[in-house]
Order: C-alpha cells, then structure tokens, then sequence
C-alpha cells in the first residue's frame, strides 16, 4: 500500500517536472524571444536588449529554467513586462474567484448528475431512461458559453432576475455574489451533469452485466439491491475517473465562462495577458492550471486505492 | 391429475398441476419455455427434483441448460420471456408458479429456499467487498441469523465445512486474495448458508483444474447430502454427472431429449444424440484405450441457438433420421419411474438399444 | 469415418435455414455480431452527412455573397429574403452560417488528421514495444493529457496569435494523447491474440504484424475516438473564436457569429440561437455517430 | 523421477526437440519495499527430448509452467538459462530474425477457436499467411484450396470470415493453416478444450489423420488427460514448471510412479469409472493421497 503511494507519488513529481520543461520550452524557446514579443515588432533594439537584461533573457536557457522553476516553487514569479506588477499576488486574488465558480459548478453537476444517471441506467429499456439519455445527449453538445448566453438572455436580459455579469467578494455582499455566481455556476455545470450523467450510466450499465451482480440477485437481493449493495462501489472507480477529468475541464471551461459573464478570474488575467502579450504572465497562469490539473489525476490515482483492493497489492 | 402424496408415474409426461409440497418432490417444472419475442430457445421442459436427489442437466452450448436454470431462479437476461409452470416446494409450501410470482417475492426464495453456484468463480464475487461479508450478506438478509456477530461466527463454521484453511482469516480477505478453487468454495458458502431445499450448480468445476474440480464435486455432494437438499447440478462433462448425479436430463436444442437413470441412460443410451455424445466423449473406450482415429463422431457442428430444426432437434446431424423425424417425436416413457414418466424416457422415432444396434 | 471430414459449412441432408454457421439474429451465443444500424448511429450519421452537404453547397451556391456586407437593413428577423435574417453588418446569416460550416468542418479535419496520424502510430508503437520505449511514449502522453485543446491554443495565441489555422493545429496536437491511447489499448489486445501468436509462430515482422493485424482490428476504435475528437473540436474552435482567439473577424465562423451577437441579446436573440443551435446540433450529430458507431462494433452491448 | 538422458533414444536422425537444462525466470512487480520484487520460476531446469515422428504430450495444470514450456519450444520466448535444438538446430540464443527457418520447421493450434483467427481477415488468408510471411507468393491461391480441402473445408470456404464458421470449423482452419508451410513438427495447445463434447472427436480424429498424413511430429498440450492418453505415444507431467514424470502413455496411466501423477489420475471423472462406482468423495481422496473405497 505504501509502495503503490510512493510510486504514484513519483509519478506526480516527474509529471510535475516534465510539464513545466514542456510550459518553459514553448513558451520561452519556442517563440525565439518573448521580450520582442511583449514589445512589439516596432520597438527598438535598444529597448528590447534592455528588457532582455533586466528580466535576464540573455542568460543561458537552463539557467532560465531552474530560476524560473524556483521561483514557482517559492510562490513568486515575478513581474510583468511592461506594467511591472508582480504576478503572483494577482494569480493568488484571480485563483479565488475561479476556485469558487469550479468549486461550486461541479458540487452542481455532480448533484444533478448522479441520480440522472443512476436512473438513466435503471431504466435504460424504458421510454423515461430513454428520453433523458437523448436529454443528456444533447446537453453535451452544448457548450458551456452557449448555455451561458442563453441563460444571461433570459434570466438577465429578459426577466432581469440576476445580473448579467460582474463579481463582488462573498464577504462584502453575500447575496450579490450569489446572484453573480448563480449564472456561471449553472452553465457550467449543466453541460458538465449531462457529461457525467451519461458516464455513470455508462459505468453503472456496465456494472449490471458483471457476474457478481448475478450472485447478488441469486442471494435475494432486489435488482435496485443489489446495484446500490455491490453495483455502485465498483461503478466508482469509472467515474472518479471522469471526475478528475471532468474537474480540469472545469479549469478550462472556466476560462470561457469568466468571459462571458466578466468574471475577473485565472481565465480573464490569462486572456488579458495574452492579449496584451505578457509571455510570463500567460506562462505562469498556464503552469498553474496544469499543476492543478497534474494534482487532480494524483488524487484520482489515490482515490482508486481507496475503492479498489486489487490496486492496493498491485495484483492487477 | 394425480392423488396427493407421492408423486406416480402417469402416461405421457406429467402435466401441470402435479401437486408439489406434499411428499419428497422440491422441484417441479411443467412445460417450461423460454425465448424472445421471435426465437423460442426452451421448448416445453419438464422434470422434477426429489429432496436429498441429484439431478444432472447436460448437454453442449445452445442446448440450453443454462437458461433452464436461470428460468428457475428467475434470473432470465432482459428481453428473454418464459412461460410454463415451475414450483418449488421450499420452506414455504409452493402453491404457486414461480413463473408468475413477482420481484419481491421471487426475491424472497433466491438464496434462501434456492440457491445457485455458477460457471466463473473469478467474476461471481464482488471483488470490493471481503468474502466473509459477502457470505453473511445472504443470511442476514433471509434473517436466518438474529445479529451480524452470529452471523459472523457462522461465516467461519461454513468457511470451514467447505475446507478452507484458516476460515476466521479467510473471511477478511478480498476475492482477489484467493484462488480460482478457493474463491468457487466461498460461492458455495454463500449457496448453503440458509441451507435451501434446492441447490442449482451450473457448470461449478468447468473453469477449475481436475484436481481443485474433484475437491470441489466433493464438498458441493457432501453439501446437500448433509442439507437432504435436492440438487439440479448442470455440466457439458458426462464423467462429472456420472459421478454426482443418479439422474440425469439430456438436453439438446432447447429441449429434453432423453432422461433417466444415469447408470441406464449413459451405458444403454436411446436417444441417437445420447448416444452420439456418449461415444464421442468416452475417448478412452470400455477396455480403457481406443485405437486411434476410430473416434465416433457425431457429424456436422451445434447450430447456433434458436436456430436448430423443426421437429426432431438433432435430425439435422443424425444419420438414423427419416422423414418421420420432421414432426416432434413423442416422449416414449422406458420404464417406471417414481418421479413420473418424464424422469425416464426419450424423445426419438428410431431409439437405439435394445436389438437393432 | 469420412463424412465428419466432408465440407462441413452446408448444413445436413434434412435442411434448416442455410448454412447453419452464419450467426443467428440473436447473439446468445456471441457467435457473430448483430448488424442492425441503431438509431444513434442512424441520426447521428444524418445529422454529419447534412453538415457535410451544406459546406459543400456553400462553395457552389449561397443565398446571398457571403461575407458581404448588403444593401439591406441590419438586424432583420427571418424573412422571405432573408431566411434566417440580417446581422449588425448587414450580412446574410444563412450565408453566414453555410461557410461557416466549411470552417467548422475544415478546422475538425485537420485538428483529427493531426491527431491520428501522429497519435495511432505513437499507440501501436507503445502496445508493440514493451520495454522502455513503450512506457516513455505512455507517460509523456499522459502528461499531454494534463494540456487541454483549449488551454494549449491559447498558448499557441499568445505566441503566434489567433488564426484559424493557429487553432486548428493546437487541437490537433492536444488531441494526439486521446488517439495515442485509444489505439494503445485496443493494441495491446490485439497483441495478447492468438492469431498475433499465430502470425509471429508464422514468421510474420514487427511490421507486418503491425500493418496487417494491429492496424485493422483497431480501425474502429480509431474512428469512434476521431468522431468524438471531431465534435471535441468543434467546441474548442467555436470557444477560441469566440474568444476572439481563432477565426478573425471578416471570416466565417460560428463561435465568431456568436461572439457578435452577445452585444444585441435583447433586440436581436436569434443572432445567438442560430450559430448556437449550428454549433450543439454538429457536436451532438457528431457524438451520436461516434456513440452508436462505438455500439456497432461493439458484439458485447447485444442481447445479454 | 526419470532420468531424461534415458528418453533420448530416437532413431538415427536425431531428435525433433530437444531441451538440455531449460529454465525460464518471469521477474514480478515489487509488492512492497522491504522485500525485493518476487521471482517466479515458470519451467526449472526442464531436459526432454521428443523423437521424430513421436506424439508427445504434456500435461499440466494452471500454472504448472506448460504454457511457458510451449512458447519456448516455438521460439516466441528465450529461456533463462539452458539449451533448445529443434532438429539439431540452436533455438535458445537466436534473435528472432535468425528463427526465420523454425517458422517453417514447426507450426501451432492453438487453444481458442474465436481468438486465433483475426476476425477482418478472410479465410484465404489466414491460411496463406505463412507462406507470405516467408515471402512465398506464387501457388498460394491452390494450395490454400489444397490444404482446405484436407481438413474436410469446402473451397468456397476461402472467400470467407472466421466468424462465419463454427468453433469445431475454425479449428480446422487453423489446422490448415498450421499445415501450409509443410513443418515437420505441429504443436498443439489445448486444441479441443474449448470444443463441445460432440465436436472434439471429429478435430481429434483430423489431427491424428495430418499428423499420419504429413508425416509429422506432435507436441500436444492438455489438462485432459483422456485426450493425451487417446492420441500420445509418451507424456510428461509438469507441476511448478518441473517435468514429475516422463513415461511411454500406457506406462504412465497403469502405473504412475510420482505420487502428483497418481493423485491428478484420481481426480478425472471417468465416466466408465464413475458408471462402476466412483463417487466424487473418491475422487477427493484420490487427490489427497488416499486409495480410492
């Protein structure tokens, strides 16, 4: 059991390590020179050394690197190009927004998502389990900013229930935060409960096949019994899965989101410094969101030792 | 039909109604057929189960002896419906069809007045949950212990009569932990826990190696012997239902095709599958070796499921067929029987034995 | 002793339906596989070829010119001249709406073509070679897994900035680690078979294996997983154009239109809905067809 | 235990296999960082030598290293340690681009009638498939007709896919296509363990009938032991990757001399045994050692 944690555990840290290598080597050596890129091709050479030499760009790659991922490590890293505002604080202020608005968006989806599901999969020979799995089907097609319009042109533009968009700090306003989140929070998670209510069906389906199920119905249990008694743990493992996917496409999602309702968070500082082309700023924002992503796998790996005692020896 | 009590050989196969519950009769099924909406894969199968008897069901894939069990239990697959009349004479007095009785109830019998070992000892285990609690599931839902701790404590006798080593440790491990041959006993654990009236093995050793099968046939005889439970015990080897069972079902394309005595039915077989079958699985021959490349062989191969001829099921590949064999044969009785007329008898137009073979 | 050795596939004298091998209609046995077209795979199917049609149709024959700006009055609701109405530009939104499928269709060929070129190889080589090199290939796709379409086309923007092609690249690349395993995990059954067994036993190379077993056994799993990336696609480029980080203005695209459209919700929501609806009904159409493809070839899903 | 030196008594030409101390080491994953990671000895230090034109069997069950001992004697594994000649010839310490000539020499049927034919290939050539693999392509089309025919296929049975054919039928496919580059050994694993009882007899009697026909040398792998008594000349035994026993058939069903032979001769249920008396409980104390009542 130690050892299957350990060996997980490493595999964090190497991820860990070739993702930042992958993030440093495209956004630093690929482009050739990020200053000229923050600058703008009109600037002049003089400008763009000076940069250069300021934000130490003239030194050799590796060197760049290992200051970099040091300064990651220490939570600071560094400054911006042209306004010189440090990007740490800015990433740690927008990171709570986003945190929130995915927080709460996949409690949502996942509240929405189980009993469709479980119900989509008991019933898949009937016309109900039908007409929601072609509901779900649908749902997925949706994107998550698409629901947004819709929802902000009905419930915002037309019946003026909520804003339109916007933030305010929880503690500050806490019923203006609610109505600002109420929106973002249902997009996203409406599209994400369709995704993962068709894979719990998908996993619970796949479940009521297995022999044991069988051996549970022959000892007397009720078909519904039996999924909830020996079904649904062994379901789990599929589903954390998507899980964990599910919860870094949230990350993602949540880029586009703060878009549309002008959310100031990771999504927004992301875009805006990629429009206004600070490279190091857009590389530590990126970085962040795969670390993110990198951790959410490493608690998935670790969840699967929970519910499956097979992994737990490495027998399979 | 038939006075109560013991059950009496009657002309023709047993019709319905054959009382159940009074004397030594557990199992009775009248008619059975099982099938979609369009392929009939059961055709009108009909025998019966003494307490403390052992029934053989045999035949090849597609004769359908996995689904006759199945029907029984009330485990048929989705979109498989089955008519017919199957009673059990368990704890409670069978008055009425299995067939027709509903979830909950059905519910009530499976594990308790009946119980099942299936063919995959790998997958029949939830691999999640630690066998002891998989064995005390099946009491403590059926009631037969007062509390989980006395269910408990009967975990490790069953876990031991079924001779695993060190029950009480046992018990807490994970399927995983065990043998395929190990993990077979605790099905059979779980099987005998509320000691049933019926016992359903369907092919329990074929995925085992012959000597973890010869153990295994050992414990599941010593099982219903101890319980006077009656057993259906199903298998494609002949030598495994010569050795456990004293009657035997032949089964091919869905329908019974001979019945009887196993001593009569595999040394003196009448069906012309029956008697295919025995000959080509009998590699060693009588005298204990065969010359070689003189295996009799049964021509052609098993047709897919519901797809097997009308009329006679195994005209297509019996070189005795004629054009009478193209209307169902009649069940011919072969003697007394004191389980009825459809526990020993045939259904072919040119029988073997006797004289002309 | 001869006639168990005769040509066994015709059935027996007395008859039966045909040869008695071929697989019954119902697969209680697993002997063959059902061939009934399901409805997922039915309007799904429908639902692609009709994309495919009308962005074929747009490069003969539109409405209006496309991406001109009209004579006409801007924001018209659907009318007889304007089937699906005017936009803020003054441009024909059916007209707009029919290129744009070119560049819907156009972005998720490349992205997928992208894909399964680098990634089927990458996952057959993983399956074939069990030493390092397989595990090296595994766990740095796994790693790729953790850069989203989306997430890596904006890096791709930051540094080349948006363009349609800049987007269609991105996702290809971000989509290699879907196909590389897909195709790894089919592989590797397909290389624990007896006939790959049968194959080596019958001195047949790496590559030959690789070409005349692996490669058509996981043909299916890879256009389900390219039906699937195809839809996955579309989003990411609907979401980078909207954006603003993918097609430009001036050109046709569906996430651009509804870009456009966020400004006027109240007095002109159809400008929303119709890219919106073009947009959910293509993923769906192309989800569905992978899904019910996916139930095709899969033996296991039927009866049972 | 018999001394194995003793078995290689074939005739003038040589043994058609022959293994001189043959092991084979599968390293397991580490279970836990304290011990190292579990080694297990699937064939120990096997010696056995297989007469031309002899019917071998081995018989084994799970786990008793047979498997293994198959995949070296093809060539698609190397052992450990020890030496492998097939027709005098070194097998052992080849790369597999220098066994092209064992490709031809020895041909497998294997155990699985659905998974040992690829599904999206047809029929003609499945069969043909080693003769192209040894770059063999004039004639294919005739002999492929040619070989069909011999294991009693209809021609038309070429255009066709596996999985049109029955399992009894794919097995004889797989007989033909073990049969196409004319080897001079057959190794069969398992070939009717997976066959209905109706069926086994006829793909018996056509393996007896190439191995007469071809002139060929079996190796044939079971857990049944009535199979290999039915088609053998000699048996070994394994157990825990060791040969028990090697013995003439007869010899070995008579009179077993390691008591696992004996114990694993009690456990089959016989159905001419059983019809005289044999009960499961028999059965039972046979393999635990005890006389059979």
């Amino acid at each position: 059991m130690i050892l299957r944690l350990l060996q997980r555990l490493v595999v964090l840290v190497t991820s860990l390590v070739v993702a930042s290598l992958v993030v440093f080597g495209f956004m630093r050596v690929l482009p050739g020179d990020p200053a000229r890129v923050a600058l703008g091709v009109n600037a002049s050479d003089a400008a763009v050394a000076q940069l250069r030499e300021q934000f130490g760009l003239d030194r050799p790659v590796p060197v760049q690197y290992l200051d970099w991922v040091g300064g990651l490590l220490t939570l600071d890293p560094g400054i911006e190009f042209v306004s010189r505002a440090a990007i740490g604080p800015q990433i740690a202020d927008r990171l709570q927004v986003t945190l929130w608005l995915v927080v709460a968006s996949m409690v949502l989806a996942l509240v929405i998502a189980l009993p469709v599901g479980l119900w989509m999969a008991v019933r898949h020979r009937h016309w109900d389990g039908v007409v929601l799995s072609a509901l779900s089907q649908v749902g997925v097609a949706v994107p998550a900013f698409l629901a947004g319009i819709v929802l902000i042109s009905v419930f915002a533009v037309r019946l003026r229930w909520v804003p339109s968009g916007g933030w305010v700090v929880p503690a500050q306003d806490p019923v203006g935060f609610l109505q600002r989140l109420a929106l973002p929070t249902l997009s996203l998670a409406l599209v994400q409960a369709a995704v993962l209510a068709r894979y719990i069906r998908s996993a619970v389906l796949d479940v009521l096949r297995e022999d044991y199920l069988r051996t549970a119905r022959a000892k007397g249990l009720r078909p519904v019994q039996a999924l909830v008694r020996h079904g649904l743990r062994n379901a789990a493992v599929p589903v954390v899965t998507v899980l964990g996917l599910q919860l870094a496409t949230l990350l993602i999602g949540a880029v586009v989101i703060e878009r549309v309702f002008v959310i100031p968070g990771l999504g927004s500082l992301l875009l805006d410094s990629v429009a206004k082309r600070e490279l190091l700023t857009v590389q530590a924002v990126v970085m962040v969101l795969v670390v993110a992503v990198l951790v959410i796998n490493f608690v998935v790996d670790l969840l699967y030792l929970v519910i499956d005692p097979r992994l737990r020896t490495g027998a399979r | 039909m038939t006075t109560p009590g013991r059950v009496v050989a009657t002309d023709g196969p047993a019709g319905p109604g054959g009382p159940v519950g009074a004397g030594r009769t557990v199992l009775r099924v009248d008619g059975l057929s099982v099938g979609t909406r369009q392929t009939p894969l059961l055709s009108d199968v009909s025998f019966s189960v003494d307490r403390g008897e052992r029934v053989g069901l045999i035949g090849e894939s597609g004769s359908g002896k996995s689904l006759t069990a199945l029907a029984v239990m009330g485990l048929l697959p989705e979109g498989l419906g089955a008519s017919g009349d199957v009673r059990l004479s368990a704890r409670t007095p069978a008055a009425r069809n299995l067939l027709g009785v509903g979830e909950r109830e059905m519910a009530r019998v499976r594990g308790d007045g009946m119980s099942m070992v299936f063919q995959e000892p790998m997958t029949a285990l939830n691999p999640t949950m630690r066998v002891g609690d998989q064995v005390a599931e099946v009491m403590l839902l059926h009631r037969t212990q007062p509390s989980r701790s006395a269910a408990r404590r009967r975990v490790v006798e069953l876990l031991g009569q079924v001779d695993l080593p060190d029950p009480a440790h046992l018990a807490r491990s994970y399927p995983h932990e065990l043998s395929g041959g190990q993990r077979q006993r605790v099905v059979l654990a779980i099987a005998l826990a509320n000691d049933p009236a019926l016992l359903i093995c369907d092919e329990p050793t074929t995925a085992l190696d012959v000597t973890v099968q010869a153990t295994v046939l050992d414990l599941v005889v010593r099982g219903v012997e101890e319980r006077d439970s009656a057993m259906l015990f199903i298998t494609h080897d002949l030598g495994v239902v010569a050795t456990v069972c004293e009657r035997v079902l032949v089964m091919y394309g869905g329908r019974i095709v001979e019945a009887g005595p196993v001593q009569e039915v595999f040394a003196d077989p009448r069906h012309r599958y029956t008697q295919g079958l025995v000959a080509a699985s009998d590699l060693a021959g009588a005298d204990g070796r065969r010359g070689r490349a003189q295996l009799p062989t049964i021509p052609g191969t098993v047709p897919p499921a519901g797809r097997f001829p009308s009329g006679c099921v195994f005209r297509t590949r019996c070189t005795h067929a004629t054009q009478a064999c193209a209307s169902q044969p009649p069940w011919t009785p072969r003697g007394k029987h004191p389980a009825g007329a459809a526990a020993y008898g045939h259904a072919c137009v040119h029988p073997a034995g006797g004289d002309d073979d | 002793m001869s006639e168990a050795l005769q040509g066994v596939p015709a059935l027996g004298p007395v008859g039966g339906p045909g040869g008695g091998a071929a697989a019954g209609p119902l697969a209680v046995e697993g002997a063959g596989r059902r061939r009934a077209l399901n409805p997922s795979l039915l309007i799904g199917g429908s639902i692609v070829l009709a994309i495919v049609l009308l962005a074929l149709v747009s490069y003969v024959w539109t409405p209006w010119p496309p991406m001109r700006v009209l004579p006409v009055e801007p924001y018209q609701t659907p009318n007889a001249e304007h089937w699906l109405g005017t936009d803020r530009l003054r441009r024909d939104v059916l007209t707009q709406i029919l290129v744009g499928a070119r560049t819907t269709l156009f972005v998720g060929l490349v992205a997928v073509g992208v894909a399964a070129v680098v990634g089927v190889p990458l996952g057959i080589l993983a399956a074939m070679s069990p030493g390092w090199l397989g595990q090296l290939v595994m766990r740095t796709n796994d790693v790729l897994l953790a850069f989203p379409a989306l997430l890596l086309a904006i890096m791709f923007a930051a540094l080349y900035g948006g363009s349609t092609r800049v987007a269609m690249i991105a996702i290809g690349i971000a989509t290699i680690p879907a196909f590389a395993r897909i195709t790894r995990s089919g592989a590797l059954g397909v290389m624990a078979s007896e006939y790959v067994v049968a194959a080596r036993s019958a001195g047949r190379s790496a590559l030959g294996i690789a070409g005349r077993h692996v490669l058509p056994n996981v043909a299916g799993l890879v256009i389900v997983q390219a039906s699937v990336s195809f839809a996955i696609a579309i989003l990411a480029e609907a979401a980078l154009a909207y954006l603003g980080l993918g097609t430009p203005t001036g050109q046709a695209s569906w996430g651009r239109m509804l870009f456009e459209a966020q400004t006027t919700l109240r007095s002109a929501p159809h400008l929303a809905l119709v890219p919106g609806a073009a947009i959910a009904l293509s993923v769906l159409g192309f989800n569905l067809f992978g899904d019910g493809l996916r139930d095709w070839l899969d033996p296991k899903l039927e009866g049972r | 235990m018999t001394d194995p030196a003793r078995d290689a008594t074939a005739g003038p030409p040589g043994p058609a296999i022959e293994l001189r101390g043959v092991s084979r080491d599968f390293r397991r994953r580490r279970t836990s960082l304290s011990t190292p990671p579990p080694v297990v000895h699937a064939v120990r230090d096997v010696s056995l030598s297989v007469a031309r034109g002899e019917r071998f069997g081995i018989v084994g069950e799970s786990g008793s290293g047979k498997s293994t001992l198959l995949r070296l004697v093809c060539g698609l594994d190397r052992p450990t340690s020890g030496e492998l000649y097939v027709e005098g010839r070194p097998v052992h310490d080849q790369p597999h681009r220098r066994l092209r000539w064992l490709r031809s020499t020895l041909q497998l049927v294997f155990q699985d009638p659905m998974g040992s034919l690829d599904p999206r290939m047809r029929v003609r050539d499945i069969v043909a498939e080693p003769l192209v693999a040894q770059g063999r392509r004039a004639g294919n089309r005739e002999r492929v007709v040619d070989l069909l025919e011999r294991v009693g296929l209809s021609a038309d049975a070429a255009d066709r896919y596996p999985h049109q054919f029955s399992g009894g039928q794919r097995q004889r496919i797989s007989v033909a296509r073990a049969l196409a580059p004319d080897p001079d050994i057959l190794v069969a694993d398992e070939p009717v363990s997976a066959l209905d009882v109706s069926v086994r007899a006829q793909v018996l009697n056509l393996i007896d009938e190439v191995v007469e026909g071809f002139d060929l040398t079996l190796v044939l792998v079971s857990h049944d032991l009535s199979v290999v008594r039915h088609v053998c000349d000699r048996v070994t035994v394994m157990q825990r990757g060791e040969l028990v026993e090697v013995a003439p058939t007869e010899q070995l069903f008579t009179a077993p001399e390691h008591p696992y032979t004996r114990s694993l001769l009690a456990a089959v249920p016989d159905l001419q045994t059983a019809l005289s008396g044999r009960t499961a409980r028999d059965l039972a104390a046979g393999v635990r050692g005890q006389a059979p009542a």
